[in-house]
């Protein structure tokens, strides 16, 4: 039972994802410079400021009661869709809006149920932005990332270890983007130029999984 | 980095203060970015409403006005805005015959449009018709990708559009003119240097002195082909010839000709660009009808250049010549 | 040197061409390089011309149509042009009224719209004022210099003077409506950058990443002084301050307010400097009656700007709100 | 009388002036980027290109018959007024028109004309210019190098050891335009930075005294 997710790790998630997107505001932005606008990091560093508070321990006026996961990532998805813009404002909030319609008003979770979640959210985004994995976007850490989540809970492993794995998954994911030819997003613009550099947007999403490894492992 | 501008956090928030201050007739909603007509809602005419990245300048926010758009939802420096901000002017600009959104073709745009969409259609029930512009010859069209961006044609449709509301015409009818635009016209780009996204602090991209950038968009996005530099005839020939592959004009052709600056070009080197142009359309008999000629859709401080071509027929012209009203675009009125 | 140009010395002749084929309302004199109205001369209109080096677009050729100039002279990039231009041009839209000449003032401007004027006198008993425009705070005015340069003040004043000719007034009249201009406006400018004269090939001068030049004038002459890069705030006190010392301006004053874009600085920046131009005047209690924010009177590529205050009571604004038709101002028709 | 200055003599100088304009044209853009507007080179390249066909042995169709030392200059002046433009047209054209003028119908001059007709080519330039030596312009080339002219003339030196001083008088006054405060032309805008700059206009007119000497001399 050690292994239950709560509340207030689903918090720290959040806080500590902030945390990483603050670190890493210009590698995101210089990844992005290469292969799209130079934007990414300060897109995503303004929308994480204005959305972990909201998971704070003194959640800033205007914030509704949060006593579920749902009444917490409603608001920290909405608060993403609201600053973010971009392409990774709608995806990013798509993507927490679901995780919380799907853990419901609860605020306790297993593993799995936490797993299923993310899985729900990562639908989400495909259902938002229509990419596949191998088009060179957060969908080739995502993917990868839920799939090891998942085979390692199967496995019998605890969430820490599972969330480990993920988080070896997520990297090669991201990895992985760099010998890709992208097919959505601002970086298809380049064609064949798009080869050879790292994804912004996947590189933010292996940071989500390495904070929730971080919050919840 | 060298601008004029203080934080680089706050360079849209005071660039609206700007053109509230310098605009009157304009209202500026600026805890939302959004820039409105100073008299919409119009009772009985459909709604215009654009928006997208700042950086463009003129484009939207100088486009807002009689005979263009009512209102423009002004983003972060190269970032679609959020989808409140169109909500918002949505609601705002209806006067009862619904509301068109013109949405350049970015990945980030239309998603934020379309969230917008979504929450007008759930809390209001509106009416609302988006376009999407993608007239980017650059970019290669196709289901695999993210499709062609938006860029020149983009204001000549927010002014033919605006004409096609003013005279009454339904959001239906609008909208359909706005795609004959977006159909007929066709554009390509370069860059002479990279721009500066403020926040980032540095070039988006490193050009050498004797490079320049073929097909690039208007967010400091590299193009498609770094080649050497040359004259500007040769980059003529090097903006018109795909765009005429993919939209063949001759004989009997009627356009409008646009020379776009990026933001760093002066006014005569777009001239003289123009000329080339000119010369190189002429030559295959296609009668240039209108033109226009300056810095209307930009990336920064970027320099080069875009060349849009929008065929036309009368009626589209009509709406061209009408009356317009706004900072950026004014004549008859 | 990056540049959208064929040969860099015939960058004003194929600029010359562009303006042609993007304007057919005007009529251009490639031979003499005069840019003329469809419509010179008028009979009973005072005739205004003007000129200068090249390289300052939309000044002077976008300033001429209705309400504006009958004609401008376009010197090589940076040079007036010479008297037979200015001679050709005054016989040429003369319209029976006299013509007005507007000089800039710097030594060649000056020089050559004379030996204009006494050829013009010596060939054709014309009636031909000139006045010389003098706006620059940045340059000391003394009778041991050359004076003051002409800087923004020329816009506003071809508007003014413009409007007061097609309202028929005398060429002794519109030449006391253009002096009083003058009188009224003050101007200072600054550069982030140099700009690059075509045939020179190289930056005009080296200015590293961590300065910029207050008090530059149009050509890339450098300025008065240089100083560590600032914000936008300090940089409008900069251009503000000096002009409020030289004409004094406070509650009960009326103005036009204009910040000119240099022609690398993007419009997005110059409202950002707007925005802080326009808080220290309404600090002072001074009444912004109108506004001009943009690339009007450039110095080809170069990034920075100048601000240009014009003292001005309800007839000047009248003639200003009239209606004016050239490719660079347009408005009311 | 081999010191006789004739028309061929006065041709020559024309057409060695041109030849040192081109020669240093790069040279006097640069002086006139440091004070001024990088042109000056550019512009006296451009005027006299056009003006020393009117000198050569073949004038261009369009030349009037030269048969006199002022249907020369008033050809050559004019020349360069309707193709320099800026404040070296008027002024190096004005000299030439008041050489001209100065020398009259005649073809053949002795050193004290030719050296009256120059310091009535100066005058020209005063009485446009307004300037002063000390003001920082092609002035203090001239008036020195005149001044040198005149003195070793009236001691009874030939006018090729005249021009000699003239040419070394000149270059001194050109350099000593570098320490002055411009009070004149577009440098005077600079103030007290253009102290420690060398003037464009005074570079080309020692360009103008050492053509004479070469062609007259
Ligand atoms: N259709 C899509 N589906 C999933 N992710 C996408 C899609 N389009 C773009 N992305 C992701 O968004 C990232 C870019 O985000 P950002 O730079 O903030 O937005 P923008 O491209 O609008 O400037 C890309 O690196 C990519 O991973
Ligand atoms: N009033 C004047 N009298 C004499 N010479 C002058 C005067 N004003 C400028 N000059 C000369 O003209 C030179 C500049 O010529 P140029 O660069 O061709 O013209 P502009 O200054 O119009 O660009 C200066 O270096 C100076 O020697
Ligand atoms: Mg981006
Ligand atoms: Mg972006
Ligand atoms: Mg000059
Ligand atoms: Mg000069």
């Amino acid at each position: 039972m050690s292994d239950a997710v709560t509340l207030d790790g689903l918090r720290a998630w959040v806080s500590e994802f902030a945390r990483l997107i603050e670190e890493n505001r210009s590698y995101l932005t210089d990844l992005d410079s290469a292969i799209g606008d130079a934007d990414h990091g300060t897109n995503m560093a303004r929308g994480m400021a204005a959305a972990a508070p909201i998971a704070s321990d003194s959640p800033p006026p205007g914030t509704a009661a949060i006593g579920t996961a749902k009444e917490l990532f409603t608001q920290v998805g909405m608060k993403l869709v609201s600053t973010v813009g971009g392409a990774s404002g709608p995806l990013y909030g798509t993507f927490f809006l679901r995780v919380g319609a799907a853990l419901g008003d609860s605020d306790t979770f297993t593993p799995v149920e936490f797993a299923a979640a993310l899985r729900a959210g990562m639908a989400g985004v495909v259902a938002r932005g229509k990419a596949e994995p191998g088009d060179k976007t957060m969908l080739d850490t995502l993917e990868p990332a839920l799939d090891a989540l998942d085979a390692s809970l199967a496995a019998g492993n605890s969430l820490a270890d599972a969330l480990a794995d993920a988080t070896k998954a997520a990297d090669a994911g991201r990895d992985s983007t760099t010998p890709m030819l992208a097919r959505k997003g601002r970086a298809s613009y380049l064609g064949e130029r798009s080869v050879g550099h790292q994804d912004p947007g996947s590189t933010s999403s292996a940071l989500l999984i390495s904070a929730a490894a971080t919050a919840l492992g | 980095m060298k601008k004029l501008i203080n934080d680089p956090a706050d360079v849209v928030k005071e660039a609206l203060l700007g053109i509230a201050a310098a605009h009157p007739e304009l209202r500026v909603d600026h805890a939302n970015k959004i820039i409105y007509r100073g008299d919409t809602p119009k009772k009985g005419k459909v709604g215009l409403i654009s928006g997208g990245g700042s950086g463009h300048e003129p484009l939207h926010g100088g486009f807002v006005g009689f005979g263009m758009l009512d209102a423009a939802c002004a983003g972060e420096i190269f970032t679609s805005p959020v989808p409140d901000q169109m909500l918002e002017a949505t609601k705002h600009v209806d006067g009862g015959a619904g509301v068109l959104h013109i949405v350049k073709n970015y990945t980030g745009d239309v998603m934020n449009f379309e969230m917008a969409a979504e929450m007008a259609a759930a809390e209001t029930g509106l009416d609302v018709i988006a376009v999407v512009t993608d007239d980017d010859v650059a970019v290669q069209d196709s289901t695999w990708t993210a499709g062609r961006r938006g860029v020149g044609v983009t204001v000549l449709l927010e002014k033919i559009a605006g004409a096609a509301a003013e005279q009454g015409l339904s959001l239906k009818e609008v909208a359909d003119v706005a795609r004959h635009v977006n159909e007929n016209g066709r554009s390509m780009g370069m860059a002479l240097t990279s721009c500066i996204v403020p926040a980032a602090g540095k070039p988006t991209f490193d050009l050498p002195d004797n490079e320049m950038e073929i097909g690039v968009g208007i967010h400091g996005e590299p193009g498609r082909r770094r080649v050497p530099i040359a004259p500007a005839k040769e980059v003529a020939a090097m903006l018109v010839e795909p765009i005429l592959e993919d939209m063949p004009l001759g004989r009997g052709d009627s356009i409008i000709a646009f020379v776009n600056g990026m933001g760093g070009t002066p006014l005569i080197e777009l001239y003289v660009m123009y000329n080339e142009v000119a010369k190189i359309l002429q030559g295959r008999g296609v009668t240039i009808a209108r033109s226009l000629v300056g810095p209307y859709i930009t990336s920064l401080e970027m320099a080069g250049c875009s060349v849009t071509l929008l065929k036309v027929d009368d009626p589209t012209l009509a709406l061209w010549d009408a009356p317009v009203s706004t900072p950026g675009l004014r004549w008859g009125m």
